[in-house]
C-alpha cells in the first residue's frame, strides 16, 4: 500500500525533479507516503495555482461593495438591505468526461459548498456547458449525462437552476467544459471565514462519511486525458444531494449561533486542502487524529483518509464550550459528527493514525514555498478585420435566419432547462429564457439579483484579448438589459496545457482583456476557478473564460425581459458597423470561422449600458434584449419567439451590407422595445448615444426588410427542434 | 429465454441509496440490518433458446447499455 | 383555519408553501418536523413537495413511515383537512391516505415548467374559488408525476367525483387520465403534483395558485 | 445472512424505462429482444443466521417499506 517515495513516484504524482527537490528540502528528510501524499495534492496546478496566480494578480477585485475578494471559498459583495451576495463559480470538467452524470453532479454539490460554508443560504445555481461536436455520438450521452446530472443534484437540494449558457464546437470534443455557479445569501455581519484560531480547539468533522473516492482527483484535474486514461481512473465521486441538503440546513442552523470558529468545505484534496489551508490561513498548526475520522471502508490508510475526496463533508473549528450545542444540531439531521483534532501553535500539520505520526508538515513553507511560475507566453496573432462588402450573401434574410435560430449553439435550450427546477424558493421573477439574466428575488423583500454567465470561446481563440473582455462586457450587458446594477463576477478559466507557450499566451491575454473590462464596468472579479490541461491528445480546447456575473435590483418589479408586447417601438441602441469577423452567420451560413472578432469599445460599452438601465428603470423600455450571437435580427426573433408577437422591420442603410447590418456582431448593442420611438431617441440623442428604429411589433409574422415574411409559430418549430430530434429515444440511459 | 442482469455499485463506490434504506428501516424498528446496497435489476424476455448463446447476449448488452463500466458492475442469470 | 407545514429531511418547498399561506391566511403556518407527534390545534396539514429522503427508493416511501405520519393518520380520522403537493402527495398515497401511485415521467425526465390544469370540481373548501371546468395555471417540477391506479380504482375516482384536477393540455408525465391531482372520499384531503404555491406573487408571472389558499383562509 | 429483495412493477402497470431499455437495446443492435422490465434490487446484510427467520423479516420488509403493494411485486431470495 505504501509505496517508496522518490522521484519516480514524484513524477507519477505529477510533480517535476525540481519540485520534488524542494519537497525535500523543505521536510529535510524524505517525506512519509502520505507526507508525500499532502505535497502532491497542495501543489498540483488545481489547488496551487502554479502557472495561474501571476495573471490572476492582474484582475480588478476592489470596489466599495467588495467585501471579501478571492482568496476565501467565495466572494462576496454587499447587495443592499444589510445583506451579501456569496457567490462563485467552478469546473467539474474531467470527472464529467469519464461519467458525465456523477461529474456534473458533484460539481454542483462542489460549489453549492463554497458558498454555504460561508454563511449563506444559496438561492440560485447556474452553469456553463461547452460540449463538442453534435455529431460526434458520444457528444450525445455526454450532452445527457450532464444536463441529468445537474438537474438531479440541483432539483434534489431545493436550489433552483435559473440560468447557464451551452455552446457546441469539435475542440471539446475529448474534453466536455462542465462550469458551476452558486449563489447564496446571507446578512453581512454574518459571514464565516476559514481562518482557523484558538489553541486547543476542536477539529469537527460533519458530513458523510470517507471513503476512497476521487484519491488524487486534484491531481487527474491537472493532467491531460490520453488514450489510457479511462483505463486509469479512480473510483469516481457518487454524489448525495439529500446529504448535501441535510448538510445545508444543519450548518446554517448552526451558524445561527456562536459556536463557529471557522468552517471550510473539503473540496479538492478533501481533508488534506481543507486542513492545511484552514490552518495556514490563521497560522496557527493542527493535529489531526485518522482514527476518529467517520469511515465507510474498512482498512482506510493515512494516506488515502488525507487524499479522499468523498463528498458533502465539511470541517469546521468549533468553540471548545459549543460542542455540544453543534453535536445536537447534527444528530437531528442525522449527519456524522466527529472531533477530529484540535488547534496547535506549532504552525505544523501533525497526522496522527493508529499509535503512530502519519505525518508532520511545517505548514508555512507548504504553502509559502509552493511551485510559481512564470511560464513562456506565446501571443495570439491578430487576425485580419474582414470587409463585410466582401462577403458574399447567398441565402438572403429569410433562408439565414431560419438556419440561424435552428443550430446547435443558438436553437432553444428549452429541452435542458425544462429539467432543472427553476421555481423552487418561490421567488424566481425571470426564468430561463425569459431574460438575458435570471432574476431571482430575495425572500421577504422587494431587491432582486440578476445572474448570467457568459463567454464567446470562438471570439477567444481568435483574439484572447478580445474575447477575454468580450466575455466580460457581454455579462456586463446581460445585467444590464434586465435592468439591474452590475455589481462584480466570478470566473472559471478554462484553458489547454500551461506548459505550451501558445496556451499561456491565450491565458495571459484573455486575463489583461478581462481586466481592462473590469476595470472599465466597475466590474470586479471577487472569486473563480482555474482549470488548466483542458486536453486531449495533445488537442487543446478553445479559451474559455467563462464569467459569472451578478447584479442588482432594487425593485424586482422593475425588471424586464425579452418577451416582445405588440405594438411597440423596436429601436436598437449601439452603433452598427456590421461586424462579420467570427460572427455565427459567418460560420453557420458562410462556411467559416474567420477574422478578427468584433472589438469591445469599453468606454461606448459602459455609455450605452448606463442609459438603456436608467429606461428600464424610468419604466420606458417594456422588453430588452442584447444582441449578441446571430446579430440584430436573431436577437428580435428571439424576442418574438418568446411571446409570439411578430414585427415588420423596416430597411437597413444602404451604406452597410444587408446581412451584415442584420447578422453582424458588433458588441455594445440592444435591441429595446419603447411605446414611442420618437421620445426615445430624442433623449439617447441627448445623452450622446446612437439609435435606430428598427421596426414594430405586433401581428404573428416576423415582416423583414427584404419582403420575406415568417410566421412566429413556423420559427419556434425550427428553433425548438434540434434538442428533441437529438436526444429523444436516449431516456434509457437514465441514471439513479 | 429469459436473462435477468442485475447492476450494482462497485465496491467502494458511495450507495447513497442504500444508505437511506437501512436508516428509514432502523427507523422502522429493524435493527439487525448490518448493510443494505440498493441496485438495479432488468429482465429481458430474449429470442434465443441456446443458454450459453443467451448469457453470452445479456452481458454484452450489459456492457454496452445496462451497467455503467466505471461505476457499477453486473451480473447475469438465464433461465 | 390555523395550518401547519409537515417538513421531512430533503423537503424544500416548504419555504413556498409557508409563503402563500401566510399570503392568504395573514398568519405564519407552523412548521412541524416529522419527528413530532402532537398535531392538535391544526386545522390543516401540509406536505410540501421536495425530495423526502432523497426520494431514495421510491418517492415518497420513507417520509410515510416518519414517526409524523400516526398523527396525520390521526388528523385524518378526525376529519382534518391536508394539502399534499408533488412530494407530498407522494407522500400521501405511500402512506394509503389517497389512492394510487406516482411512477416516473412517461418521458423518464424531470418536467419543470408551466402546467394548466382544469378543475373538476369546485364544491370543495379547497377549489370552492375556482370555477367548475376553469383552466389555471400552476407550475410543474417533477420527475415522478405519473398517477396510476388500478381501472375499478380509477373508474371510482371518476364515479364519485374525486378527481381534484386535469392536466388541461398535454399530459406530459403519462398520468392516467390525465389525472393531476386527487381527493379523498370525504373530500377533505386534497394531493395535486403541481405547485399552486409557486403561483400566488404577479411578480413570479401569474396569481393562479392563489384562490387555492383564499378558499382554504376562509374555512 | 445475505437477503436479496428483487422488487418488480406487477403486471398491467406500465414500465416506461423497460420500454426504453428494449428501444435503446434495439438502437444499439441486439434485435432479438422481446421484451424488458426493469425492476429494483436491494441487498440486505442480516444479522441473522437462521435462512428462514431472514427471509420472514426479509419479506416483512419488503411489505412495509422496501414495496408498494399497490404498483410493484416482490420476491425474496436468502443465500
Ligand atoms: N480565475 C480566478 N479568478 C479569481 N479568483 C480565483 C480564480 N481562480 C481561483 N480564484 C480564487 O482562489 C481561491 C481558491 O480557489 P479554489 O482552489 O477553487 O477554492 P476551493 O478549493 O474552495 O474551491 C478562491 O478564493 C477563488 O475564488
Ligand atoms: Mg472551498
Amino acid at each position: 500500500m505504501e509505496r517508496d517515495v522518490n522521484q519516480a513516484l514524484a513524477r507519477e504524482f505529477g510533480l517535476n525533479a525540481e519540485e520534488y527537490q524542494r519537497v525535500l528540502t523543505i521536510m529535510g528528510r524524505t517525506p512519509s507516503f502520505t507526507e508525500f501524499g499532502v505535497f502532491s495534492v497542495m501543489w498540483s496546478e488545481h489547488c496551487s495555482y502554479k502557472s495561474s496566480r501571476v495573471w490572476l494578480k492582474q484582475l480588478p477585485t476592489k470596489a466599495p461593495w467588495v467585501i471579501h475578494g478571492p482568496g476565501e471559498n467565495a466572494g462576496v459583495v454587499a447587495i443592499g438591505d444589510g445583506l451579501a451576495a456569496i457567490f462563485k463559480m467552478e469546473s467539474h470538467n474531467h470527472p464529467s468526461f469519464i461519467e458525465p452524470y456523477q461529474g456534473a453532479a458533484t460539481g454542483v454539490g462542489g460549489i453549492l459548498r463554497d458558498v454555504f460554508t460561508m454563511g449563506a443560504r444559496p438561492i440560485a445555481n447556474l452553469n456553463a456547458l461547452r460540449f463538442g461536436n453534435p455529431n460526434n455520438p458520444r457528444t450525445r450521452r455526454i450532452v445527457d449525462g450532464v444536463v441529468r446530472g445537474i438537474g438531479g443534484y440541483g432539483n434534489c437540494v431545493g436550489v433552483p437552476t435559473v440560468g447557464g449558457e451551452i455552446n457546441f464546437h469539435p475542440a471539446y470534443d475529448g474534453n466536455p467544459l462542465v462550469n458551476a455557479m452558486t449563489v447564496g445569501i446571507a446578512p453581512v455581519d454574518r459571514i464565516f471565514l476559514s481562518a482557523a484560531a484558538g489553541l486547543g480547539n476542536p477539529v469537527v468533522y460533519v458530513g458523510s462519511k470517507t471513503g476512497r473516492d476521487g484519491i488524487h482527483g486534484a491531481t487527474m484535474a491537472s493532467a491531460e486525458f490520453d488514450a489510457n486514461s479511462e483505463e486509469k481512473r479512480p473510483t469516481v465521486q457518487v454524489g448525495d444531494p439529500f446529504t448535501e441538503k441535510l448538510l445545508i440546513e444543519a450548518c446554517l442552523e448552526l451558524m445561527a449561533t456562536d459556536a463557529i470558529v471557522a468552517i471550510q468545505d473539503m473540496g479538492a484534496a478533501g481533508l488534506t486542502s481543507s486542513s492545511v489551508e484552514m490552518a495556514g490561513k490563521g497560522g496557527v498548526g493542527i493535529e489531526l487524529n485518522l482514527d476518529n475520522v467517520p469511515a465507510r471502508e474498512i482498512g482506510m490508510t493515512a494516506y488515502e483518509f488525507m487524499l479522499s475526496e468523498s463528498q458533502e463533508r465539511m470541517l469546521m473549528v468549533l468553540r471548545p464550550d459549543r460542542e455540544d450545542v453543534a453535536r445536537a444540531i447534527f444528530d437531528k439531521w442525522d449527519l456524522d459528527f466527529a472531533i477530529i483534532g484540535h488547534i496547535t501553535d506549532t504552525g505544523r500539520i501533525t497526522v496522527r493514525h493508529q499509535g503512530e505520526i502519519k505525518a508532520d508538515i511545517p505548514l508555512a513553507p507548504l504553502n509559502d514555498q509552493a511551485p510559481l511560475y512564470t511560464r513562456p507566453t506565446l501571443e495570439t496573432s491578430k487576425k485580419e478585420a474582414l470587409n463585410p462588402a466582401r462577403i458574399e450573401d447567398r441565402v438572403g434574410l429569410t433562408g439565414a435566419l431560419r438556419t440561424l435560430i435552428a443550430c446547435p449553439d443558438l436553437c432553444s435550450r428549452a429541452w435542458v432547462w425544462d429539467q432543472y427546477d427553476s421555481t423552487v424558493g418561490g421567488q424566481t421573477v425571470k426564468r430561463p429564457g425569459a431574460a438575458d439574466a435570471a432574476v431571482v428575488k430575495l425572500e421577504g423583500l422587494k431587491r432582486a439579483l440578476a445572474l448570467t454567465t457568459d463567454c464567446t470561446p470562438r471570439y477567444c481563440l481568435a483574439d484572447p484579448e478580445a474575447g477575454g473582455m468580450q466575455a466580460v462586457a457581454e455579462a456586463w450587458r446581460n445585467l444590464t438589459a434586465v435592468g439591474a446594477r452590475p455589481l462584480a463576477i466570478t470566473d472559471n478559466m478554462n484553458f489547454g496545457n500551461p506548459e505550451k507557450p501558445e496556451i499561456m499566451g491565450q491565458f495571459a491575454a484573455a486575463i489583461r482583456g478581462m481586466a481592462a473590462a473590469c476595470e472599465a464596468l466597475d466590474f470586479p472579479v471577487v472569486s473563480g476557478n482555474v482549470s488548466l490541461y483542458n486536453e486531449t491528445e495533445g488537442r487543446g480546447i478553445l479559451p474559455t473564460p467563462a464569467i459569472g456575473g451578478l447584479g442588482v435590483l432594487e425593485d424586482a418589479a422593475q425588471a424586464v425581459g425579452i418577451s416582445l408586447a405588440p405594438w411597440l417601438d423596436i429601436v436598437v441602441v449601439g452603433a452598427t458597423k456590421g461586424w462579420l469577423g467570427q460572427s455565427l452567420w459567418l460560420r453557420e451560413i458562410g462556411g467559416r470561422e474567420d477574422g478578427a472578432p468584433p472589438p469591445v469599445d469599453l468606454t461606448v460599452e459602459r455609455a450605452n449600458g448606463d442609459f438603456v438601465r436608467s429606461r428600464i428603470l424610468s419604466g420606458e423600455i417594456r422588453a430588452c434584449h442584447d444582441v449578441a450571437d446571430g446579430g440584430i435580427l436573431v436577437a428580435i426573433a428571439e424576442m418574438a419567439m418568446e411571446s409570439g408577437t411578430g414585427a415588420r422591420l423596416s430597411a437597413h442603410p444602404r451604406d452597410i451590407p444587408g446581412h451584415a447590418f442584420w447578422f453582424g456582431e458588433d458588441q455594445g448593442r440592444y435591441i429595446v422595445a419603447v411605446p414611442d420611438h420618437a421620445s426615445f431617441i430624442r433623449a439617447a440623442e441627448a445623452a450622446g448615444i446612437p439609435t435606430m428604429k428598427l421596426g414594430t411589433s405586433g401581428g404573428g409574422d416576423l415582416t423583414l426588410p427584404d419582403g420575406g415574411t415568417i410566421s412566429v409559430e413556423s420559427l419556434r418549430a425550427d428553433h425548438q427542434r434540434f434538442f428533441k430530434a437529438w436526444m429523444d429515444g436516449d431516456a434509457a440511459e437514465n441514471r439513479s | 429465454m429469459k436473462a435477468t442482469v442485475t447492476v450494482m455499485l462497485k465496491n467502494g463506490v458511495l450507495d447513497p441509496q442504500g444508505k437511506a434504506i437501512a436508516h428509514a428501516l432502523g427507523t422502522l424498528g429493524f435493527d439487525n440490518v448490518n448493510d443494505v446496497r440498493a441496485g438495479k435489476v432488468i429482465e429481458l424476455d430474449l429470442n434465443e433458446t441456446d443458454a450459453g448463446k443467451a448469457k453470452a447476449q445479456a452481458e454484452d448488452m450489459a456492457r454496452k447499455l445496462l451497467a455503467n463500466g466505471v461505476i457499477e458492475s453486473f451480473r447475469v442469470v438465464v433461465e | 383555519m390555523k395550518a401547519g407545514i409537515v417538513v421531512f429531511p430533503g423537503i424544500n418547498r416548504e419555504r413556498d408553501m409557508a409563503i402563500a399561506l401566510e399570503l392568504s391566511t395573514g398568519v405564519k403556518p407552523r412548521m412541524v418536523w416529522h419527528k413530532e407527534t402532537d398535531l392538535s390545534g391544526l386545522d390543516l396539514v401540509v406536505i410540501p413537495g421536495g425530495f423526502s429522503f432523497g426520494d431514495y427508493l421510491r418517492c415518497g416511501a420513507m417520509a410515510a413511515r416518519s414517526p409524523v405520519m400516526a398523527a396525520i393518520h390521526d388528523h385524518a380520522a378526525r376529519g382534518g383537512y391536508i394539502l399534499g403537493v408533488c412530494n407530498g402527495f407522494q407522500i400521501l398515497t405511500e402512506a394509503g391516505l389517497l389512492p394510487g401511485a406516482l411512477l416516473r415521467n412517461a418521458g423518464l425526465r424531470f418536467l419543470s415548467m408551466d402546467a394548466n390544469l382544469r378543475v373538476e370540481r369546485a364544491d370543495t373548501v379547497f377549489t370552492r374559488q375556482y370555477q367548475k371546468g376553469q383552466v389555471f395555471r400552476s407550475v410543474m417540477a417533477h420527475g415522478d408525476g405519473n398517477f396510476f391506479a388500478d381501472t375499478a380504482t380509477l373508474d371510482r375516482l371518476d364515479g364519485e367525483g374525486l378527481v381534484a384536477f386535469r392536466y388541461a393540455d398535454d399530459n406530459l408525465n403519462g398520468s392516467a387520465r390525465a389525472i393531476a391531482g386527487v381527493f379523498s372520499p370525504n373530500l377533505r384531503i386534497l394531493g395535486m403534483m403541481p405547485h399552486p404555491e409557486d403561483m400566488v406573487d404577479p411578480l413570479m408571472g401569474c396569481t393562479d395558485g392563489k384562490p387555492l389558499f383564499d378558499a382554504l383562509a376562509a374555512a
